[in-house]
């Protein structure tokens, strides 16, 4: 079990240190979370107000636009993960080194979750300088944004492994991982409708599904590496 | 008016069934013919 | 997890008695072909073989096969004690056999160090070795702080080499190990092969090299068509 | 089993056709004669939704057999992982397929009823939404049954994506009761409607019609699989022999 740990441990600071070495999040995940913001803001009219004049529009559908940002960058950041592996047959180099497929998961699904965490600061600083998004209940929504990130980096990172070395990857990761995390972007749109806005009160029963989301799909990878990865 | 929506929804699945009992069908038939007798099933019977 | 449990059972490296790898009748199919079609061998402790064919004979697929890579689909095979059949014992035999593969197996972004510490700390390797292998590769220098992107072709095998060498292996793998590197590389490589049946390991060495090769493996081992053979007796030759 | 005529060398006919299709084949003329004879001619028109309702007779027996092929595809992963077994492997994969089909005709003829009974084809209403999720996703796993890849691989990495995806089976299954317990907005739902005797006997008809209709199908597709991998290994017979033989044409010996 330590070694487990000690591995996904030591696999996730050498994707941490390519990461800080490459420069792709800086130069180019966290431009793309800002080229969606200013693409919604062109999209829907920020002058335009939901009736009662509370909020513009572009603030009360932030929380959607959010997570389909989010998602989108999933995409591109688990497909990076592993992608770094294969380029030059590096997965079959962690399997020859005793690495359990397990370890290999979480190690990514970790470095995953750290590097959309780092997306949704930055995009959620935006929403809120350039949408007028305020905050009512600051720790309902870390909870939602902490589940909803650890499910969608256990779930994409599960989900490329599925593909991982087939050569068409690129175009069948999206149609895995998009329709498979549907039901956790509307979670998260209501539960983070609810942490902004108190609207509706259904936002503790989402957030409590997203909880639900993210033990399963992080445990879901770790469990079925074996079966994934073995053998690539 | 309304029958006509009942004949559309049953007519959309016999057509879809019914292709793909006959495609399954011809499908085994072609397989069968390529293979020797103790090839075939995967049980006998 | 029953990761330690070593396939005959005892938790320990099991006596590399005679034979390394035993196979009988292997099929391993890549893509839906029979990249090995059916492999009969025997390979004994502190032997150094030659495998020689042609390019797609199967030499590659191999020697991933006794990496522990890759499924038998038919026939047996035994390596180091453990059932390649089963999932368990290839994993546990993984970590006792050192690979070099075509692909060198580092990352881009990494420097030389970071690259070989990552995949020696996987291992558990000994930090001296690790010292140890750097310096013995010419890697201890001004290259240790270079990404390997920014390495030759010939410098990347070296950097693998002593990854290789700070793993200790039971069981050497070496695909084409003389490739792309310079007179004083090879014979770094030679004394490699040395040292490692000197230390009691085995060591297979699949090669295009008719020059090197002969004077460094006394068996030689011909791949072709997925099954090998071992080659007639020099002088048998006409 | 205990046939007479049955010879000593058994003759397995040219089809996938067998006694135990031909009994199933009986039935299902049977069921689906009187399933059609009470849903289409002898129960009465709904009140509230006149004729239409009929359609209900087909779309909800289909809607729970899709769930039934899938809980099949979810065994068969799980049997996969457990002892890389090929019969649950193919039957894993035949399900989904005739899971997705039905699931596919389930929306069809959903939208058909939905366009006089709520003036629309598609109702962005929870339980549509996760069918047609569901629907994407299993055709997501039928892609990964025909990747080109190591058999053993494909089957494995399948099973791990039938296991995942099975999640959407009860999410639509409770859909209507989640989103209604979330939003405390009444829906539409089956028991709100009257039905009268001869609707249920047609809903009745209609399940063991489709059941039936399932069995019989799954055992037909079931051996084209099993036909199709057996084609595949002695293919794969064949191609050992030609790679043996390419080794032999060069003598042993030579270095090319």
């Amino acid at each position: 079990m330590n070694r487990l740990v000690a591995d996904a441990w030591r696999i996730a600071r050498k994707d941490l240190a390519i990461e800080r070495s490459s420069r792709v999040v800086g130069s180019q995940i966290l431009p793309f979370g800002i080229v969606m913001l200013l693409l919604f803001a062109f999209g829907v009219d920020p002058e335009l107000q939901v009736r009662g004049g509370e909020r513009s529009i572009l603030a009360e559908i932030a929380p959607g636009l959010f997570w389909i940002t989010v998602l989108l960058a999933l995409l591109l950041v688990s497909g990076r993960s592993f992608a770094v592996e294969s380029d030059d047959g590096s997965l079959d180099a962690l399997l020859v080194s005793g690495v359990h497929p397990g370890s290999i998961l979480a190690g990514k699904t970790l470095v995953v979750a750290i590097q959309l965490a780092l997306l949704e600061v930055v995009v959620g600083a935006g929403s809120m300088l350039l949408f007028g998004v305020r905050v009512d209940d600051p720790l309902h929504l870390l909870v939602v944004m902490l589940s909803t990130t650890v499910a969608l980096a256990g779930a994409g990172t599960l989900l490329l492994a599925v593909v991982a070395g087939y050569s068409g990857r690129d175009t069948l990761g999206p149609l895995l991982v998009l329709p498979s995390m549907a039901p956790v972007l509307i979670g998260a749109t209501a539960a983070s409708g609810a942490a902004l806005y108190g609207t509706g009160s259904d936002g503790a029963a989402w957030t409590w599904a997203l909880v639900a989301f993210a033990l399963l799909y992080g445990a879901a990878g770790i469990v079925s590496a074996g079966a994934l990865l073995e053998d690539v | 008016m309304f029958w006509g929506y009942v004949i559309a929804g049953y007519g959309i699945a016999a057509v879809v069934l019914g292709t793909y009992v006959v495609s399954t069908l011809r499908r085994g038939r072609t397989l069968s013919r390529q293979l020797d007798p103790e090839q075939r099933r995967f049980l006998d019977d | 997890m029953s990761e330690a449990a070593s396939p005959s059972d005892d938790g320990t490296v099991p006596p590399v008695a005679s034979p390394v790898a035993r196979l009988r009748g292997a099929v391993c199919v890549l893509g839906g072909f029979p990249a090995l079609a059916g492999v009969d061998l025997d390979l004994h402790a502190g032997e150094v073989a030659w495998l020689r064919g042609p390019n797609g004979a199967g030499k590659t697929t191999l020697l991933r096969l006794l990496a522990g890579l890759g499924t038998v689909r038919q026939g047996s095979a035994e390596v180091l004690g453990a059932d390649l059949t089963r999932v368990a014992d290839r994993r546990w035999l993984r970590r006792r056999v050192g690979l070099l593969a075509h692909a060198t197996f580092l990352y881009d972004d990494l420097t030389v160090e970071e690259n070989i510490r990552f995949w020696a700390d996987l291992h558990r390797s000994d930090p001296g070795d690790v010292d140890s292998a750097m310096a013995r590769f010419g890697l201890d220098g001004r290259l240790r702080t270079v990404p390997v992107r920014g390495l030759s072709a010939g410098q990347r095998r070296r950097t693998s080499l002593a990854v290789l060498v700070a793993r200790r292996p039971l069981l050497w793998l070496l695909d084409e190990p003389h490739a792309g590197l310079d007179a004083e590389g090879r014979a770094m490589v030679d004394r490699l092969i040395t040292d490692a049946t000197g230390a009691g390991a085995t060591v297979i060495v699949a090669s295009h090299d008719a020059d090197h090769m002969p004077a460094l493996a006394p068996r030689v081992l011909d791949v072709a068509g997925g099954v090998v053979r071992d080659a007639p007796a020099p002088g048998a030759e006409s | 089993m205990t046939t007479v005529e049955m010879p000593p060398a058994r003759s397995v006919p040219e089809h996938t056709g067998s006694r135990l299709t031909r009994a199933l084949g009986g039935a299902v003329l049977v069921t689906w004669t009187l399933w059609l004879l009470w849903g289409l001619v002898l129960s009465p028109a709904d009140v509230v939704q006149h004729e239409s309702v009929r359609l209900f007779y087909l779309h909800v027996p289909m809607a729970i057999m899709s769930s039934v092929t899938f809980s099949i595809t979810l065994i068969g992963s799980i049997m996969v992982l457990r002892n890389g077994s090929v019969f649950w492997d193919l039957m894993a994969g035949v399900a989904a397929e005739i899971g997705v089909m039905f699931l596919g005709l389930v929306i069809a003829t959903g939208a058909v009823w939905g366009k006089p009974t709520w003036g629309t084809y598609w109702e962005w209403d929870p339980r549509l939404t996760t069918a047609a999720l569901m629907f994407l996703v299993y055709l997501g796993y039928l892609v990964i049954r025909r990747l080109d890849m190591d058999p053993v691989v494909r089957a494995r990495r399948a099973a791990v994506f039938g296991i995942v995806a099975f999640i959407n089976v009860p999410l639509t299954r409770f859909s209507v009761q989640i989103w209604n317990s979330l939003h405390q907005e009444t829906t539409i739902s089956l028991t709100d409607t009257q039905m009268d005797g001869a609707q249920l006997t047609s809903y009745a008809l209609g399940m063991l019609a489709m059941a039936t209709f399932l069995a019989w199908l799954l055992v037909h597709r079931f051996r084209v699989a099993w036909l199709e991998h057996a084609m595949d290994e002695s293919g794969l017979e064949k191609l050992i022999r030609d790679r043996r033989a390419e080794g032999a044409a060069n003598e042993p010996g030579g270095v090319r």
